[in-house]
This record gives structure tokens, C-alpha cells and sequence, in this order.
């Protein structure tokens, strides 16, 4: 049993029967998964009548095959992989998106001159990227980029380290950490401008959504309780997070939380008290993406993309 | 031990070789059942193909081999079934080198499927018979060169076989215990009444054993000569003997196309 | 034989500290930076603040490597000895088993993780993989080349099939066999930590992968190499067993082991 | 002779066939969804579609894959043949040898990507260390067991060293290193494909490696196990051209290609 | 081609093998430069084990070998470089299976640097003498076990060496092929002057080539014979060979511990 047990807040009524389910991310414990962890902290699933059992993940982790699949409830995803996985015939329903604004990006040493998406794609700078991300070909189709050398990410920060010249993809809230507490100057140049899918999608699949619904609803509304919460005060939260991964710093957690806010916090909330509507997803929204990605030809078309999503609403059942 | 009611019969067998040696050239021949003939002839000459073919290892280009009454006839080759009891004493000691000196001696038996205390006391009294009680627990490679045709030999006699086939079996030893493993071929075929087949370089040895000795010169058969002895008494020293082996050896120089001295 | 087994723990012993020496004044001298090299001495003070995590760790993976490579060990002697025994399916079934060795693991691991789920299983179907196919080679090659004279004293007992195999061409391949497990043995390790890769495991016990691929992504190249070390450690574990139990079995007889002054026909 | 060749040509084709078939019907069968587990027909018709940039990748990888087979059989042959002529040496770096298989690429990745730069050397480099091992263990043992009756001829003519090599201790160890070689080839392969995994370049002329990547990402599993087969081609090659080779060299003596009625002693 | 200077002296050699079997007690003798002494005994009495301790190849337990004038002596073991030209041949074939019969032969040649003519031409000559010339591009695998023998020998005899060891050379042959091989081991013996030890199981081989014949019963000597025939003028059909081989026999059958007949 890998659940991390409630350790405080109202414990779930002893008479309520709990149901297991699990939550596979798809890379190690970290802030991006903040809310998750807060609402297993606080018992906030429990109390929706949920046992989470929170899985990590790594960068080889099949997570839109695995809850495609149904051998998990619920995944952690790219808002691409949702739409590209449907249009190859897997049954996966974008429930929650916790980043609205896409938290990928170009990172560069402070030093490198290069300033905006479109000089980087002119340049004839090395990129380290992961092959077959669909914002290369839409920047290629923008800037032509036929100079550039693109090399696969290793997930090393070390060749990014040594070399001052090198360009990597990054998570906004996480490589440039890392190098700010190792007192490397870099600059991150975000792709949100061109390709703005939301990040950190937790999906379900069809199957799930049919037989229970309401489960699927009770987690979206915890997991949205969770990240108030954790966005209020990381620190509480983080010690919780740095045990099921204690390879980042505490230290780091709480610099990652207050970056990746403003990414998260819906441009229409002000403050996180009272009710919030992190991580609802639009049907617009959507529809951008599934544009874009057939336009740079990695789906053929766009499709339903109504069936994409579930909406769920924060008012209580 | 009934005797054997096989009898080896040699059909015009001839074989050659692919590169075009020819190492048989039409032999016709057979040993009676319950017999012993010996096979003598220059190096080179063709006697371990014959014994292979008739062992079913290597099939005659042309002709046959029989065994009658029991006779498998397939494109010339014969082809043993394990029952058959066929013993095979190999030019070479084809020992397992992993197996001690009675584990070797006794795996006939244990391929038959008999019983580990009896195959063991059966092993131990051919081991005995080959001179070879203070070497039984040793590996192959702890042997003597002709230690280990003798572990040849007592394997290919252990089984009591119906047919037995050797191939040189004492040329690595001595005269005088070639003479002990002479009286134990002897007395296991004479208990047996195995119909064999005894490929040597000894004429005395050939002489003493054999009923009929195939000279071989070339490929072919050059003689085939009836020793004129009787089994069972017959002494090395005898005016008689010397004569025979006298005999026998005029006959291999001429197969040789050596002038005898 | 005592001296000679204290030399075979010495000498390889001596080797690895002249090499981590060697190492040490190399990084010391050309001042690469840490974070891309570190020294062993950096490495061993990192192996030790961390030992907790990386026993738990370690154990997981030689647990995954050592079920997988006992797996593969069964699979390819089994198989390699049926392979070696039909011609019709050596001719046509060794290629095709080459072709096993050649899928990149991480192109099937999707279906590995949803066929066998998380975690163990999955490590220990990766190393598996990986370590089936050096067996199963050596197998066939030791049973095919078998001395065919010993072969013909077996046919002329109407020794065939099991009998044959236990008692003829598996002892007699057995130098093979080991040779091939000495390659497979450093193969499931790394079958494992990619199996890992792909199959991440929950809680506080990540295996050795898991911990490699998150030190990497901090840059933490110290305990990047303290874990590979420990893998190193595994799969050595793993070789010196397979070493061992060989010379058992082959010291008797296979000319390698003979006491060098036995004459050999 | 040539109802020999034509059998070795036709017997693993008939397998792949049957494979293909019986992979194609469960397929159907299961109902698998195509991006977990698409049937073989639908594989082949992307591979056509996509024949060109398959074409160009395959030619790429087969190119590392082979330089780094090239090269690992070069320094396996070579290192193997040393560390077993010196006792010293084979009980101290035999065993440091095998670390070197253990250490997972990725783990190594970011220095050998500084040390050698992205592209082919480094997939090359990759190619190598991982094929390097069983050659290596091949060549050790092939020479440590030569006939020590055969040795001793040499010993008494007082040749040593590169005479007994050349005339005696490679050529006997012919079959042992051959069958090394056929477990290197295979690894050769997935050397290159890990090695560009780290090191490959995007764009028009990326290797099997990046398409393999690239295809995982987009959810193409058509396109991926496309890409596989087409690896699964290259080491294929591999291991065909070093069968025939050590066929050749071995048909004239080895017990197992020799004409099955010769006595041998 | 000058007379061989060494001669081999065996000076209280004892070896016992790990395992206790004691397979030489004791043994002295020695063979004069350019002598040829012929040891004889039953199989498994340390023949062997004391021309591999000639050769360097073991060593004794106790006790030492001396080459004389050119004497090693290291722990009892003699070592010889490559330029002492002591020629071997085992008691088996030991034949590289990856060469032809003739490439067998010059093996010795081509080690010691010889050119490819010279040597192609020398090692024929032997193999004529070994009456292989038929079968000298053939492989090992493709030759009789008495073929492969006679390669052997003719291997050993292609350097006219200066110590010449032969282990039963003779054992899987014909009486009639040995007649000539033991022909051409004096032929070669008598030119090149070898200090030769001699292993057989034939006792006329023995008297017809040998001026001095250890007899050995189980690991140590029984008797030192000198044979009282000039060497060149032997007649294997005289009454004076007979007598000597007569006499031989009895101390062989002594030796043995059987009861000559
Ligand atoms: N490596 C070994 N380990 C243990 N015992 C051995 C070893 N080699 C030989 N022996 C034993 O030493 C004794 C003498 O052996 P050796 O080979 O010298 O005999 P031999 O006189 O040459 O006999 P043969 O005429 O049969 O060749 C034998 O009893 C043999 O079993
Ligand atoms: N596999 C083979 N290929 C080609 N020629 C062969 C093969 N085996 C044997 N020969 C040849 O066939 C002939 C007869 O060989 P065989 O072994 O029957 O002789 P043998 O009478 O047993 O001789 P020996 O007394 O020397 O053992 C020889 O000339 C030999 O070279
Ligand atoms: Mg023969
Ligand atoms: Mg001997």
C-alpha cells in the first residue's frame, strides 16, 4: 500500500466505505502535482470518499496508454497527448487542467543573446528537445528554423550546465529552480505565445466517466480544493512531497510553488480564498489545440473535440 | 547367456568418401553368428569405415550390411535400435571427460536403465578384468593413455552385447596385458556368444581370438583365411600357433605389398 | 587453492583501486566540473549521506535483475537445448530469436506495463528480455558442437531426447553456457534499470532506475554515478555467482581448470 | 550444398511468416486497440507510407550500428586475447570489464555527448560499449580453454606470445569468439539506437532512434514497431554477415560443420 | 648434419600426482649423447610421465633431469627454449585440426622462421617417408587413426632435431607400416645424431632400434638392458635378434608380474 495516509485534517467517517483509486503521474513527486498531494495531506479525498493512491511517474512512464487502457483511474498528461491518443482511437477524457497556461519552454543561459522564440528559431543554436513535440513543427512552420540542430533531451540538466551556447527544453517550473539554487543565471523563453495547450492534464477514460461518474467528479473537486490549499502555503505541504522525493530540496519546492502560480491561478481569480475554478478547461481552448496539431500533421482531423473534456462543476453534488 | 542368433553379413559394400577417397571397394564378408572374425590390413586400408557401416554410424555408398535375421536395410545402412545390444570399442576412448572411470564404464547400463547398485557391481567386475580396480574412482584426464583405451573396452564389454564391434581395442598397451584383455574379450564373448568384429594390428592376437581373419589390403579384401585352431585351447607357444600366425602374416605383407623379411 | 582464491578476490581488487585512483587524479588535474564528473571520493561521501536510499534501492533492482535473470537462464538453456536438438528449428528459429534481442525495449514497454502493471514485474520481464538471448546463443552453440564421438556412443545406445540432453549435451555445453550467463548476468541489470524507467514505482522504495533518471534531472551527477556504482555492484554480484558456480562444475574436467600438468587426449 | 542454403534461407522465412500470421489473427482476435498493439499489416502499410524517412533512418542507424560492431570487435578480439594470455590480467580486468557493461547509457549520456559531441559518434560510441562485452568474455574463455595438449606442442617449439597467438590460440577460439559476435551484433544494434536516444539529430535525416522517439511521443505505435522491425533488419544483416563468416572459417575443422560421417578422434 | 653433444641424464626423479597416485619412484638412468634408449613397461607404470618430465612439460616431485652439457635445472624441471630442438611426439596425434596434413608437419618449421619453399619441400619429404604422400592436403578429420599418428610423427621428426622423445609413435599401426616407420625413426635418428627416448609397447621395436632398454614396473625401473646387437647390420629374422628379444620379453613379463607363457 503506497497511499500516503491522511495525516491531518478531518479524518473520512469510519463508516464510510472508501473507494481506491490511482493517480499515475508522469514524472517524480514535485509542485506541479502540489494540489494532489495537499488534498492527500488534508484528507480532502477522503472526504469525498476516495482512497488516492498516488503512483510516480518517470519520463518513459506510457501514462496516456495506461489510462486509455483503464489500468489506472486517472493520469497525469499532456493536453496534446489527450487529443493525439483520440484521434488514435484511445478512450481518454481530460478532466482537470492545472496549468492554463502551457509551462513549456526554451531555457537559456542569462548570457545567450537570444531573446524571443523567433530569433531562437533562426539561430543556428543546438536545441535538446524531446523528438516529436508538436510545437516544433508549428514554430518551424512560423520561423522555418532550418538552421537549428535539434538534439533528443537526455533529462541531464548537465550538458545544459556545461555548455553556455546549448538551449534545452524546460518546465517552467522546475530546470530553471534547479539552476537559480546553483547560481546559474538562465532566461526562459515560454512557447505559450505559439502553442498553448493546457499542461498537467489529469485524464480519465470513457469507461470510467460511464460507470462512475460521480466518483470522477468527487476527485476533481478535491484535487481543485487541494491545489487552494497548496497555493496558499506550499511549505505545509511540500515536506510531504520532498519525502517521496528526496532529491529536490524543500528549498527548491517553495522557489517552484511561487513560480508556477501565476500558470495555474486562473487569469479571471484574484485570490485564492473562497470558491475557485482551478483547472476548468474550455471548450475553445481545446479546439485551438486540435487545430494546431493538425496543422503541423500529427492528427488528420480535429474530431470531437466536445468529447474530449469532462466540464465539472465546483458547486458541492 | 543364450548365444547371439545374429549373424553380420558384408554385401558388396563399398564407400567413398565426398573429395573422392575411395575407402571401401565392393566387400563382401560375413561373420557367423556367434563368431568372432578378425579384421587385419594396413593403416589407411578402409577397416574403421567398415565397422563403422557396420555399426550403422556411416552408410556404404553401394551395397549393404546385413543382420540376419534381424535385418534393417536402409540405403545400405544399418540402423541399431538401443534393445539391439550392439557394443561399439572405438579406435579412440571417447571417454566423458565430467565422469569418473566406473561412472564411464557403467553408462551402457544406466542408458539400459538398470539399477545404480547393479550397474555399479557389474562395472566394478569388468574394471577389475581390465586391470584398472585402483584407477576406478579417477577423472579420464588423471589416466594413462592406455588406462583409458581400457575404459573403452570395459564399457563396450560391460552390456553382455549381442553384437560387438572393436576397433583396435589393445593397441596402446603392452604385450602382457594386451594378453589379459585378450582372455577377457574371450570370456565375454564366449559367455555372450556376441558375433564380433575385431579390427587389430596384432596377428597373434588375431590368430588367438578369431575363427576367420579378413586380410585387407587397399580398400578391398585380399584374403579371408579360416584359422584352422581349435577355440578354447589354443597356446601361443604351440609349434601350431607359431604356424598360423606365420601363415596370417605372409598374408597381411602381401596385403601390404611389403616383401616379408 | 587458497592462495589462488585469495588472488582471484586481490586482484580485481587492486584493478578497481588503481582505476578509481587513476579517475580521482584526473578530475583533480583537468578540473572537470562536478557536475559532469565527479570524483570517486565525491561520489563515495554522496553513496553515504544517501546509504539508506540507495540500499533499499539497490535491493529492489538485484531483486528484479536476479529474478530475471534466473527466468532468462531457465527460457534459454530450455529453449536453446530444443533449438540445438531439431534442425528445422534451429535453421529457422535462432534467427528469429535474434530478432528478439533487437527490439528496443523502450518501443514495447507501454505494452510491458499494461500487460504485467507496475513495478516488479515489469523490471523483471525487462531483464528478462535482455538477458534471454546470450544463453540462449551460448546454448545452442555449445549443444551443437558437441564432440560427435561422444554423440555416436549415445546413438549406439539408443540414448536420444532427454536422455541424450541430461546426461551428453548439457554437461558437455556446460562451458558454454556459463561464458553466455557471464554476458547475460551484466545484461539483466540493465534490464532492469530500463524496465524501471518505464515503469515507475510509488513510494518510498524507488529502485536504482528511478533514482538514476531523478538525479539526472538535478543535475546531481554525484549521485548519478553513486547509484550506477551500485548497479555495477549488482550485476557483479550476479557475474561473480554465475563465475563460481561454473568453476564447480567444470573444475573436475574442462581443460580450462585441469590441473595445467594433466595430459589431455 | 545448395539445398543446404536454400533451406537456411527458407526455414526462417516460413517462421517470420507463421509469426506474422499467428500476430496478425490475435490481433483481430483480442481486439487490441492499434496504439497499444497494431497487427502487422497495418505496420507494413505505414512503413510504406513512410518508406523514404524509414529508408534514411535505417541507413543511418545501420551505419553506427555497424562502426561500433566494427570497432567492438576490433578492441574485444584484441583486449580479450591479452587479458587472457596474462593470468595477472585476466583475474584483474576481467571482472572491471564487466562493470563497464553495467553502466546504464543514459547515466553516461551527458558526457559522452560533451566528449564526442550529437550524432553519429557518440550513437557509435554507444554502439561499441555495449557490443564490446561479449566479445570480449567470448575471446577470453574461447582462449583459456584451448586443447593444453595443443599448447604444449607450441610451448616445446618455444613459440609464444604473437606466433602461438596467430597460429594457435585465435584460430582455435574461432567458434567461441563467432558465437560472441552474433550476441554483439544484436547489441550493436540497440547500442545505437540507445545512443541516439541521447545524441541523435531531429530533422529530415534523424536515425531510427529519433524516429522510434518521435513516434512514442505522437501515440504512433504503428509507426514505432515500423521502426523496430526495420532494427530488427539491421542487426539481422549483422548477424547474418558474421554466421557466414564463421561458417566459412569453420567449415573446414569444427566438429560442428564437419561432414557428420567424418571419425573424429 | 653433426652429432647431437646432449645427453639426458634422469637423476633419482620421483613425481606423485595431487591425489597420491605415485607414478615414478626413484628412476635413474640416462641416455647418452646421440643414443637411443627404448623404455618399456605395462600400461600405466609412469613411461609417460617421465618424457613429460624430459620435456619440460612436468615436473618431478623430487629428483632432477639434466641435459648435459647444456643443463637447466630449475626444481627438477628442465625448460627448453626453441632453439634446442627437442622434438615430441605425444602418445596422442595432437594434430591442429584447421590444417592440412603437410601444414601439420611444417608447423615445426614455420615456427622455428623457415621459409614457406623450404619447408613445404622438407615436410613432404617426411610425410613420402610416413607413407602419407596421397593424403597430404587432407585434413585431420578426414584421415584413419593410424594416418593421424603417422602425421604425428612425421611432424616430430621434420626438425632432425637434437633430443628426440617419442611416445609409442608406432602403437596404432600395422606390424608392416611400423617396419617402415621404425626405418625411417633410425634413418632420421641415425643423421641427425638425436639423443632419442624411445616409449613403446614392442619389444622387437625395442631390440631393432634401441642400444639400451629400460624395463619399468609400476613407477620405477626393474632393469637397465643393453642390447648386444650392432646397431646397423639388425636382422629381425636372426637367431640373434630372437634371443635378444626373447630375453627382453622375459624381463618385460617380469616387470609386469605375469607368468610368461
Ligand atoms: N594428471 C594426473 N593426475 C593423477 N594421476 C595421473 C595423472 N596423469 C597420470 N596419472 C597416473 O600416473 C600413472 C602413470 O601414468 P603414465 O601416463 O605415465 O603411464 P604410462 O606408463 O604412459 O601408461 P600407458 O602405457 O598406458 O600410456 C598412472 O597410474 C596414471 O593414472
Ligand atoms: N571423413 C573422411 N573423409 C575423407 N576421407 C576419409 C574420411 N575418413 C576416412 N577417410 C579415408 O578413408 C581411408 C580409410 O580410412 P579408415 O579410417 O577406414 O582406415 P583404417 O583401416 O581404420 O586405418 P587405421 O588402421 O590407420 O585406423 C583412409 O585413406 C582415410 O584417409
Ligand atoms: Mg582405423
Ligand atoms: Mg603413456
Amino acid at each position: 500500500d503506497r497511499s500516503s495516509p491522511p495525516e491531518s485534517g478531518q479524518p473520512a467517517s469510519p463508516t464510510k466505505k472508501l473507494t481506491s483509486v490511482t493517480l499515475q503521474l508522469n514524472w517524480v513527486p514535485e509542485p506541479e502535482f502540489g494540489g494532489m498531494f495537499a488534498a492527500v495531506h488534508d484528507g480532502i479525498y477522503a472526504d469525498e470518499g476516495l482512497e488516492v493512491e498516488i503512483r510516480k511517474g518517470g519520463a518513459q512512464v506510457p501514462c496516456a496508454q495506461l489510462v486509455a487502457s483503464g489500468q489506472v483511474q486517472f493520469a497525469v498528461v499532456s493536453g496534446e497527448e489527450v487529443l493525439t491518443l483520440r484521434a488514435r482511437g484511445g478512450a481518454i477524457v481530460a478532466v482537470f487542467a492545472t496549468f492554463q497556461q502551457n509551462p513549456t519552454g526554451f531555457l537559456l543561459h542569462a548570457s545567450n543573446p537570444i531573446d524571443s522564440l523567433e530569433a531562437l528559431w533562426t539561430s543556428a543554436s543546438t536545441i535538446g528537445i524531446d523528438p516529436g513535440l508538436p510545437f516544433v513543427q508549428i514554430l518551424n512552420q512560423k520561423y522555418g528554423g532550418k538552421s537549428l540542430k535539434l538534439v533528443p533531451y537526455s533529462g541531464a540538466l548537465a550538458t545544459f550546465m556545461a555548455s553556455p551556447e546549448y538551449v534545452q527544453q524546460c518546465f517552467i517550473t522546475a530546470e530553471p529552480v534547479e539552476c537559480q539554487l546553483r547560481g546559474l543565471a538562465t532566461k526562459v523563453l515560454p512557447i505559450s505565445d505559439v502553442f498553448n495547450p493546457y499542461g498537467a492534464v489529469i485524464a480519465t477514460n470513457e469507461t470510467t466517466i460511464r460507470d462512475n461518474r460521480p466518483m470522477v467528479e468527487a476527485f476533481v473537486r478535491a484535487t481543485r480544493e487541494g491545489w487552494r490549499r497548496y497555493l496558499k502555503s506550499p511549505e505545509v505541504y511540500n515536506p510531504t512531497i520532498a519525502r517521496m522525493n528526496p532529491s529536490m530540496t524543500i528549498e527548491a519546492m517553495n522557489l517552484a510553488a511561487k513560480l508556477e502560480a501565476p500558470l495555474i491561478i486562473p487569469q479571471s481569480e484574484g485570490s485564492l480564498d473562497g470558491e475557485s475554478s482551478i483547472g476548468r478547461m474550455t471548450l475553445e481552448r481545446w479546439r485551438i489545440t486540435g487545430e494546431q496539431l493538425v496543422q503541423t500533421g500529427v492528427m488528420t482531423a480535429v474530431g470531437t473535440v466536445e468529447d474530449a473534456f469532462l466540464k465539472v462543476d465546483s458547486a458541492p453534488h | 547367456m543364450s548365444a547371439s542368433h545374429v549373424s553380420l553379413a558384408f554385401r558388396r559394400v563399398s564407400r567413398t568418401f565426398p573429395g573422392g577417397v575411395v575407402a571401401l571397394n565392393d566387400v563382401s564378408f560375413s561373420v557367423p553368428a556367434g563368431g568372432l572374425t578378425a579384421v587385419i590390413g594396413p593403416s589407411g586400408c578402409g577397416k574403421t569405415t567398415l565397422l563403422r557401416i557396420a555399426a550403422g554410424l556411416d552408410r556404404a555408398t553401394s551395397g549393404r550390411v546385413e543382420l540376419i535375421p534381424k535385418s534393417i536395410l536402409k540405403d545400405g545402412a544399418v540402423h541399431f535400435a538401443g534393445d539391439r545390444k550392439t557394443s561399439v570399442c572405438f579406435q579412440d576412448p571417447r571417454l566423458l571427460p565430467w565422469r569418473s572411470v566406473i561412472d564411464n564404464v557403467a553408462l551402457p547400463l544406466e542408458l539400459a536403465g538398470i539399477a545404480r547398485a547393479d550397474r555399479m557391481a557389474r562395472a566394478s567386475q569388468v574394471i577389475a578384468a581390465a586391470g584398472l580396480s585402483d584407477a576406478k574412482y579417477r577423472m579420464p584426464s588423471q589416466l594413462s593413455g592406455g588406462m583409458r583405451m581400457r575404459v573403452a573396452l570395459a564399457r563396450a564389454l560391460v552390456t553382455r552385447p549381442e553384437v560387438l564391434l572393436l576397433d583396435e581395442p589393445c593397441s596402446a598397451v603392452d604385450e602382457f596385458t594386451r594378453m589379459q584383455l585378450d582372455e577377457e574379450i574371450r570370456r565375454v564373448w564366449q559367455a555372450s556368444g556376441a558375433t564380433t568384429l575385431l579390427i587389430t594390428h596384432s596377428v597373434s592376437e588375431a590368430v588367438w581370438l578369431a575363427d576367420q581373419i579378413v586380410v585387407m589390403g587397399g580398400a578391398s579384401i585380399d584374403e579371408i583365411y579360416q584359422v584352422q585352431l581349435p577355440q578354447g585351447s589354443r597356446d601361443r607357444t604351440s609349434a601350431g600357433f607359431l604356424f598360423e600366425v606365420e601363415t596370417v602374416m605372409k598374408l597381411l605383407a602381401r596385403a601390404a605389398g611389403v616383401v616379408a623379411t | 587453492m587458497k592462495i589462488r582464491s585469495i588472488r582471484t578476490v586481490i586482484a580485481p581488487a587492486v584493478a578497481v583501486v588503481i582505476a578509481l585512483a587513476a579517475w580521482e587524479v584526473a578530475v583533480a588535474i583537468t578540473g572537470v566540473r562536478a557536475y559532469l564528473l565527479p570524483g570517486p571520493l565525491e561520489i563515495a561521501r554522496t553513496m553515504w549521506l544517501n546509504s539508506a536510499r540507495l540500499f533499499d534501492a539497490s535491493i529492489q533492482t538485484a531483486m528484479a535483475a536476479t529474478i530475471g535473470f534466473v527466468i532468462a537462464t531457465g527460457i534459454g538453456i530450455v529453449a536453446g537445448s530444443v533449438i540445438a536438438a531439431v534442425p528445422v528449428l534451429r535453421r529457422a528459429l535462432y534467427p528469429l530469436a535474434t530478432i528478439l534481442q533487437m527490439v528496443p525495449l523502450v518501443a514495447v514497454a507501454p505494452l510491458l506495463v499494461i500487460w504485467l502493471g507496475f513495478g516488479l514485474p515489469t523490471a523483471i520481464a525487462a531483464a528478462t528480455v535482455v538477458a534471454i538471448f546470450p544463453v540462449l546463443a551460448a546454448t545452442i552453440d555449445g549443444q551443437v558442437s558437441v564432440d560427435p564421438g561422444l554423440r555416436e556412443i549415445f546413438a549406439l545406445h539408443g540414448a536420444s531426447g532427454w536422455t541424450r540432453w541430461s546426461k551428453l549435451d548439457l554437461p558437455a555445453s556446460i562451458p558454454n553456457i556459463v561464458t553466455g550467463l557471464r554476458i547475460s548476468a551484466g545484461l539483466a541489470v540493465i534490464g532492469a534499470i530500463v524496465g524501471e524507467f518505464v515503469s515507475g514505482y510509488g513510494g518510498d522504495d524507488a529502485p536504482l532506475g528511478i533514482v538514476v533518471m531523478s538525479a539526472m534531472r538535478e543535475a546531481r551527477t554525484d549521485l548519478v554515478f553513486g547509484a550506477v556504482a551500485l548497479c555495477a555492484v549488482v550485476g557483479f554480484a550476479l557475474f561473480g555467482l554465475v563465475s563460481f558456480v561454473g568453476w564447480v562444475l567444470v573444475r573436475r574436467w574442462h581443460s580450462s581448470a585441469v590441473d595445467p600438468s594433466g595430459e589431455k587426449s
